[in-house]
């Protein structure tokens, strides 16, 4: 399993690189997809098959889609996109660096705290609990965010609708 | 009874100032002249009967009233006390000033305002009782101010002149400066005695209980001396006094010849007891007293507008007084401000009487010969003039020859002070009587046909006060005084009596001798030579710095009063402009934020993003890392 | 059933969703076409909802995974809104490139 | 019959001046005034015979908040001296027209009302209310029917709102400050909670800032001079009759007795402070060419010298400085009523273009003149009183502040004599000047009568106001 979880890094952190870092839309929403099914992978590692299938659907069926048909209706599959300065670039990389230090170093400050993972054996992530858990102590927020996901849909018909521009 | 018959006293006055002040402009012809004097007059007749009630029961009239003020260690009350000083003293404040209003009845009654003048002048005679009657120092310290008021009101009493309103405002800010030192001393005295009454303050001295150090009792008699500086024009405080001539000549005469200018010597006799703990003090009051006296006699010399060289004569006797409380001789002093009243209102009104002959001019190089026409005025004046030029058997003699004797007692460089300034004084005043009343008439045509003698309301306080000239040295006689006496419960220390030996003949004649040297020179100068002082132009060399008052005002102006505006200036155009900037500086730094700080946000998501990162970066290096 | 936790520590789960939130960052930093931003975005989220899930994991405990749950219907809903946002300013701008995107400066 | 009728008369009378419209508004205002004293008197007799009129309502339970006025010598005599003085302001103002007339009265009687309400208040929080509260009515007296030119009135005058409100501010954050430590705003509680040192000067320097703004000591006076002349008279009467008084009562009320240790320590610190104000205003006000402005410029001096002896913490300083303060309140009201005959009868401020105005005028002449000698204290007036003990006290403290500080009644008599002069005295002016009207000439009288009255017999005012002095400085002291 480790020999797994090394891959599924590698792949995760790999395509995500290069999502960033292809000029083409196209290829990073395609890298992206990658991406996506390697977490997939990760939760599965973790047994958490429910959110490995709605994340599969969710990201690469529903989001990644999305995105793609996007892309396609701008037609922005080409390259294009002009390279920002090199001062903004530069912050980028500090701005990266940054982040990566700090948030490391806050770990490693942390680390000594974190104990080791021990099985209680109870269930706690098949479908039934979860099912019951969302539906039973999460319901009202469950709700929520069917109305959020409904408003959402409004919204997104809304605003891509063509404006009448007022003679 | 006494309560109010002393009430009325007080009152008469001030209720004349009401009626002439609301209803005096109905008043027709001289009623408010008459009122005024009226008014003054039932004060002098009720002082009358209190004189002689204390003088033969020896038991001065204590009043108290009511309450007035509250401090953390004592209270204040409206209180007043008729002793042998203050009956004195009100004798001849009420005495010379029912004189001087009558003699106003005619002198001012052209005057469109004749109503205001009595007013003021019973509003002064009212303040002044306030001031000799006051059982406390605060209650002498609202006469105090309250005479001082009223004579910034008589200097300016012709408002229209902005150089008389001037010479008002100087001599009230003079007299403020004075006021201070006076307010300090009172503040120390009320700290070391927790009262202001005399008789409280007395009694703690003469009990010996006093715990404070002396030198706190010093300060109070030096403040107190300053204030009473500033009241009787003693140096440096004096060039408020010439300026006052200002005024309708009856108020010179009242006012800053007689009464008021000699507060300061109240005051100082008042509190002896006090001043007898403060030798430095007198010591200071000695030669402040000397040295006014003669630097005003020295002004005297060569002025030529009448009533300034009787004024500088004013401040001069005034040092003498000063000498004499100075060298602890509080009878004298006294002594000498009653024969100076006499025979210095005399001159003042005498001298008005010339002006008022001569429509208004008061410079000496215009009149000459006066003598033939006003006869009741010169002689009068000669005996004025002869009585503080210091020659028996006048009462100027007696008191001035009193003083100058202690001094050689004393001290002998204040003795010698003291009679160059009274030679000197010999010399001015029969100057000004040979230039005004000898010789020719040296004035226009105009005015000298309607030279005339004047009316018998003026003559008369003349005649009155030239009497009294002459024989008011009769209360204390040499060797036999009855003043002495007389005075003797409410002074603490008496001062040792002077034996009439040889020293102190040969004194008498050593001071007449000077008076005649005085009138000698006077004689040779004015008489034989008839010379007459040049024009202000052809003054030259030490004369010129006498002439201009050796420079005070103007060095007093070059070192206080100009540097005051310039601080003004300085405070108007830098500091309130540099702190009233700082604060629109504050507010300028708003703005200029405001509009830097907009430009940060350029609308570059980017920039706002790696702002957003550096702050996510910061939370959690403060929140987590920072420890 | 046994889990990835009982193999390796979960120090490795973090370093991992830390890189990835990093590369997201970086993303969004680094690139002008706001699709390829948007994506960025994505991959913060999901460098967060993988660590939800291996805290979950870690604690035993559903409330985590739950959250991502939650947290992937609100990632759709705001992919949703925020595609027709870009939509509209392609219509109006003819590209997509953030920083043509200036108008809110003060 | 408790505190509280006083406000509620004054809140009625503003509500009533407005709905009574243009026309019936001054008189409206007068009649309330008036009854507003009336309440007052009645309030303090009822005092006097030792009866409780204190008025506590609660208000808000969380934080603990209740409208809790306390009448006691010190607060009902300040009232006593708004009261009063509001209705002489409006009998000042009766003849002149203002437009929009019903609004101008009301707010009038609206600041009346907050300002009694800082009075009276005991409960720090609805202090600070009424305090900012009394801020609004002058602003927009000021801003609308002031005088000068539109934008720069409008310039002082927000610079004075936003000077004293900023001032205020770190008052609250005081109060808010206390509260966390006692959960309480009152008084009572507050001066009971121990402080250390440090608090108490941070306490002390916030309360500080708020104060001196408003009194206000050099170097926070420069919106004062500009406001005060660019504000309609009635405006530059409120304030400077009233307003910088709250000040000083607040220093006495809430300042001292909240953070004793920082006034303590730093005493001659703030005395010099408050002593070179006095001799500053004197020395400004020599060159001053405006009249209000002069006038402005006087008042910070006096103010300044009853600051300080506010700050000496002796019985002697607080009586005086309260004596003063009642004094000064009257004095400044009748000297600023002048100018404004003056400044109507001339329509302009420049000292130099009056003058002669004595020959035509010798009743108004009197009576500024009286206004004139009280303000530079002369004995006998009430200001003298007020002037002797706040030296005293100066002198107990150190002999020579108070010869600084006694320099106000050398430079007062100059400035004052010199403007006389030169506003009242000399040739005639070419101008007319009629003589005062029997209202005018009303309004002077009373206030005269008033300052010579209690200045030969103080003694019932001294009473009233010296037991609440006495616990204060025992609060002082504790």
């Amino acid at each position: 399993m480790l020999t797994v979880f090394y891959i599924l890094s590698a792949i995760t952190l790999g395509t995500a690189f290069l999502t960033i870092l292809s000029k083409n839309p196209i290829h990073s929403a395609i890298y992206l997809v990658l991406c996506f099914f390697s977490i997939a992978g990760h939760y599965l590692l973790f047994n958490a098959q429910f959110l490995a299938i709605v994340h599969i659907i969710v990201y690469s069926g529903a989001i990644m889609i999305l995105m793609l048909f996007t892309i396609m209706l701008m037609n922005l599959n080409k390259e294009d996109e002009q390279n920002k300065s090199v001062l903004t670039r530069f912050a980028a990389v500090i701005a990266l660096g940054l982040v990566a230090f700090v948030l490391l170093a806050t770990f490693i400050k942390a680390q000594p705290v974190i104990e080791g993972y021990q099985v209680s054996g109870q269930d706690y992530q098949s479908i039934k609990v979860l099912g019951k858990v969302l539906l039973n102590e999460y319901m009202v927020p469950f709700e929520f965010a069917s109305v959020l996901l409904l408003v959402s849909m409004i919204g997104a018909v809304l605003l891509s609708k063509k404006e009448h521009i007022n003679s | 009874m006494e309560t109010n018959l002393a009430l009325l006293l007080l009152l008469a006055p001030f209720i004349g100032f009401l009626i002439n002040v609301f209803a005096g402009k109905k008043l027709s012809g001289n009623l408010p002249g008459i009122l005024g004097t009226v008014a003054v007059a039932t004060s002098f007749a009720v002082t009358l009967s209190f004189f002689l009630q204390v003088s033969s029961s020896k038991e001065p009239v204590m009043i108290d009233l009511f309450e007035w003020m509250q401090l953390r260690n004592f209270k204040v009350n409206i209180a007043f006390q008729l002793d042998q000083l203050s009956l004195l003293w009100l004798m001849f404040v009420t005495g010379i000033g029912t004189l001087i209003h009558m003699y106003s009845i005619s002198y001012m009654h052209d005057d469109e305002n004749v109503h205001k003048f009595f007013a003021y002048l019973n509003l002064f005679v009212f303040f002044m009782i306030t001031l000799v009657m006051g059982s406390n120092l605060l209650i002498m310290f609202i006469g105090w101010e309250g005479v001082g008021l009223c004579s910034y009101l008589l200097i300016g009493f012709w408002y229209k002149n902005h150089d008389y309103n001037d010479a008002a405002k100087k001599a009230f800010i003079m007299n403020r400066i004075g006021d201070l030192g006076f307010l300090i001393g009172i503040f120390i005295l009320g700290f070391i005695f927790n009262s202001l009454d005399y008789t409280v303050i007395r009694t703690a001295i003469e009990s010996g209980k006093l715990l404070q150090p002396s030198w706190g009792i010093s300060i109070a008699a030096l403040c107190l001396f300053i204030g009473a500086c500033g009241k009787s024009a003693q140096i440096p405080l004096y060039t408020w006094l010439p300026d006052a001539m200002a005024g309708p000549t009856p108020v010179s005469a009242l006012i800053h010849a007689a009464t008021m200018v000699t507060a300061g010597i109240f005051m100082i006799t008042r509190l002896n007891f006090l001043f007898d703990l403060a030798p430095e003090v007198q010591n200071i009051i000695a030669i402040v007293g000397a040295v006014t006296s003669l630097i005003a006699a020295s002004i005297g010399l060569i002025q030529n507008d009448i009533k300034k060289v009787l004024a500088y004569s004013t401040v001069s006797q005034l040092g003498l007084m000063f000498l004499a409380l100075g060298l602890g001789a509080y009878q004298i002093a006294v002594f000498h401000v009653i024969t100076h009243a006499f025979f210095k209102a005399c001159l003042f009104l005498g001298s008005g009487s010339v002006i008022h002959a001569m429509h208004g001019e008061q410079d000496m190089r215009y009149m000459g010969g006066l003598r033939k026409v006003m006869k009741v005025t010169f002689i009068t004046f000669l005996i004025s003039t002869l009585a503080i030029s210091g020659l028996p058997p006048f009462s100027g003699f007696f008191s001035k020859d009193e003083i100058l004797m202690t001094a050689f007692h004393d001290n002998k460089p204040l003795w010698v002070i003291g009679s160059v300034a009274s030679i000197m004084t010999a010399f001015y005043m029969f100057r000004l009587l040979y230039l005004t009343f000898y010789k020719d008439f040296r004035g226009t045509e105009e005015q000298k046909k309607h030279l005339h003698e004047s009316p018998g309301l003026i003559t008369f306080p003349l005649i009155v006060l030239a009497i009294l000239a002459l024989v008011g040295g009769a209360i204390s006689l040499p060797g036999n005084s009855w003043l002495n006496e007389y005075l003797a419960p409410v002074i603490a220390k008496q001062s040792e009596h002077h034996h009439m030996g040889t020293t102190e003949y040969m004194l008498m004649g050593v001071a007449i001798i000077g008076a005649f040297i005085g009138i000698g020179l006077a004689y040779a100068k004015y008489i034989k030579q008839s010379s007459v002082p040049g024009q202000d132009s052809e003054i030259t060399g030490f004369a010129k710095v006498l002439y201009n008052k050796f420079y005070v005002d103007e060095i007093y102006t070059a070192l206080i009063v100009k540097p005051i505006y310039a601080l003004g200036s300085f405070f108007k155009n830098a500091i309130e402009v540099a702190i009233s900037g700082f604060i629109f500086g504050l507010g300028k730094l708003a703005n200029v934020l405001g509009t830097e700080g907009k430009t940060l946000q350029n609308g570059s998501i980017g920039f706002y993003l790696f702002a957003f990162v550096l702050g996510i970066c910061s939370i959690i290096v403060y929140i987590f890392l920072a420890k | 059933m046994e889990n990835i936790l009982q193999q390796i520590g979960i120090e490795n789960y973090i370093y991992l969703s830390t890189l990835l939130f990093c590369v997201g960052v970086f993303g969004v930093l680094f690139r002008r076409n706001a699709i390829v931003m948007f994506m960025s975005i994505e991959i913060m989220l999901n460098a967060v909802n993988l660590l939800l899930v291996a805290f979950s994991t870690y604690h035993q405990d559903a409330a985590g995974q739950v959250f991502v749950f939650f947290s992937m219907a609100v990632a759709a809903a705001e992919v949703a809104v925020g595609l027709a946002i870009l939509v509209a300013i392609y219509r109006n701008l003819n590209n997509i490139d953030i920083d043509s995107l200036k108008k809110l400066k003060g | 019959m408790d505190v509280s009728f006083i406000l509620i008369t004054l809140l009625i009378g503003a509500a009533a001046t407005y709905f009574a419209g243009n026309k019936w508004a001054s008189k409206v205002a007068l009649l309330f005034s008036v009854a507003a004293f009336a309440v007052t008197l009645c309030t303090v007799n009822l005092l006097n015979n030792g009866e409780n009129v204190n008025s506590v309502t609660r208000w808000i339970k969380n934080p603990m908040i209740s409208i809790s006025l306390v009448g006691d010598g010190l607060s009902l005599i300040m009232v006593l001296l708004t009261t009063s003085l509001t209705a002489i302001i409006i009998l000042a103002t009766l003849k002149n027209t203002f437009k929009n007339a019903k609004s101008f009265y009301a707010l009038i009687l609206f600041m009346a009302f907050a300002m009694v309400g800082t009075f009276l208040s005991a409960d720090g929080f609805v202090y600070y209310i009424f305090w900012e509260l009394s801020l609004i009515p002058i602003y927009f007296i000021a801003l609308i029917w002031g005088g000068g030119e539109a934008e720069a009135r409008k310039k002082d005058v927000i610079k004075f709102f936003i000077y004293t409100f900023a001032g205020s501010l770190f008052m609250l954050v005081a109060f808010i400050y206390l509260y966390q430590k006692t959960g309480s705003f009152t008084n009572g509680a507050l001066v009971r909670v121990n402080l250390t040192d440090k608090e108490q000067f941070w306490i002390f320097l916030a309360f500080f800032l708020a104060y001196a703004i408003k009194i206000p000591i050099i170097p926070f006076h420069t919106w004062q001079a500009n406001v005060y002349q660019k504000a309609p008279s009635a405006g530059t009467m409120l304030l400077s009759g009233i307003m910088l008084k709250m000040a000083i009562y607040s220093i006495i009320r809430w300042q001292l007795p909240l953070a004793p240790a920082p006034a303590k320590e730093y005493m001659h610190v703030l005395i010099i402070l408050c002593v070179a104000g006095v001799i500053y205003g004197s020395i400004l006000a020599l060159k001053q060419q405006d009249l209000k402005k002069l006038l402005a410029y006087s008042s910070l001096a006096h103010v300044g010298l009853i600051a300080a002896g506010a700050y000496t913490l002796t019985l002697d300083g607080l009586r005086g400085a309260v004596l003063q303060m009642i004094a000064h309140g009257f004095v400044v009201v009748g000297l600023f009523y002048a100018a404004e005959i003056i400044i109507r009868r001339y329509n302009t401020t420049e000292i130099s273009e009056m003058g002669g105005i004595r020959i035509q005028t010798p009743r108004f002449t009197s009576m500024f003149m009286i206004l004139v000698l009280a303000s530079v204290a002369l004995p006998a007036t009430f200001n003298f009183i007020g002037e002797f003990e706040l030296l005293y006290s100066l002198a107990q403290t150190n002999i020579w502040i108070a010869v600084l500080g006694g320099t106000t009644i050398i430079l007062g008599a100059f400035y004052m004599l010199r403007m006389f002069q030169q506003v009242m005295l000399g040739e005639q002016n070419a101008k007319p000047f009629a003589d005062v009207t029997f209202g005018e000439g009303f309004v002077f009288v009373t206030i005269i009568g008033i300052l010579l009255f209690f200045g030969l017999y103080p003694k019932p005012i001294i009473d009233f106001i010296t037991p609440a002095l006495e616990n204060t400085l025992n609060l002082i002291n504790r």
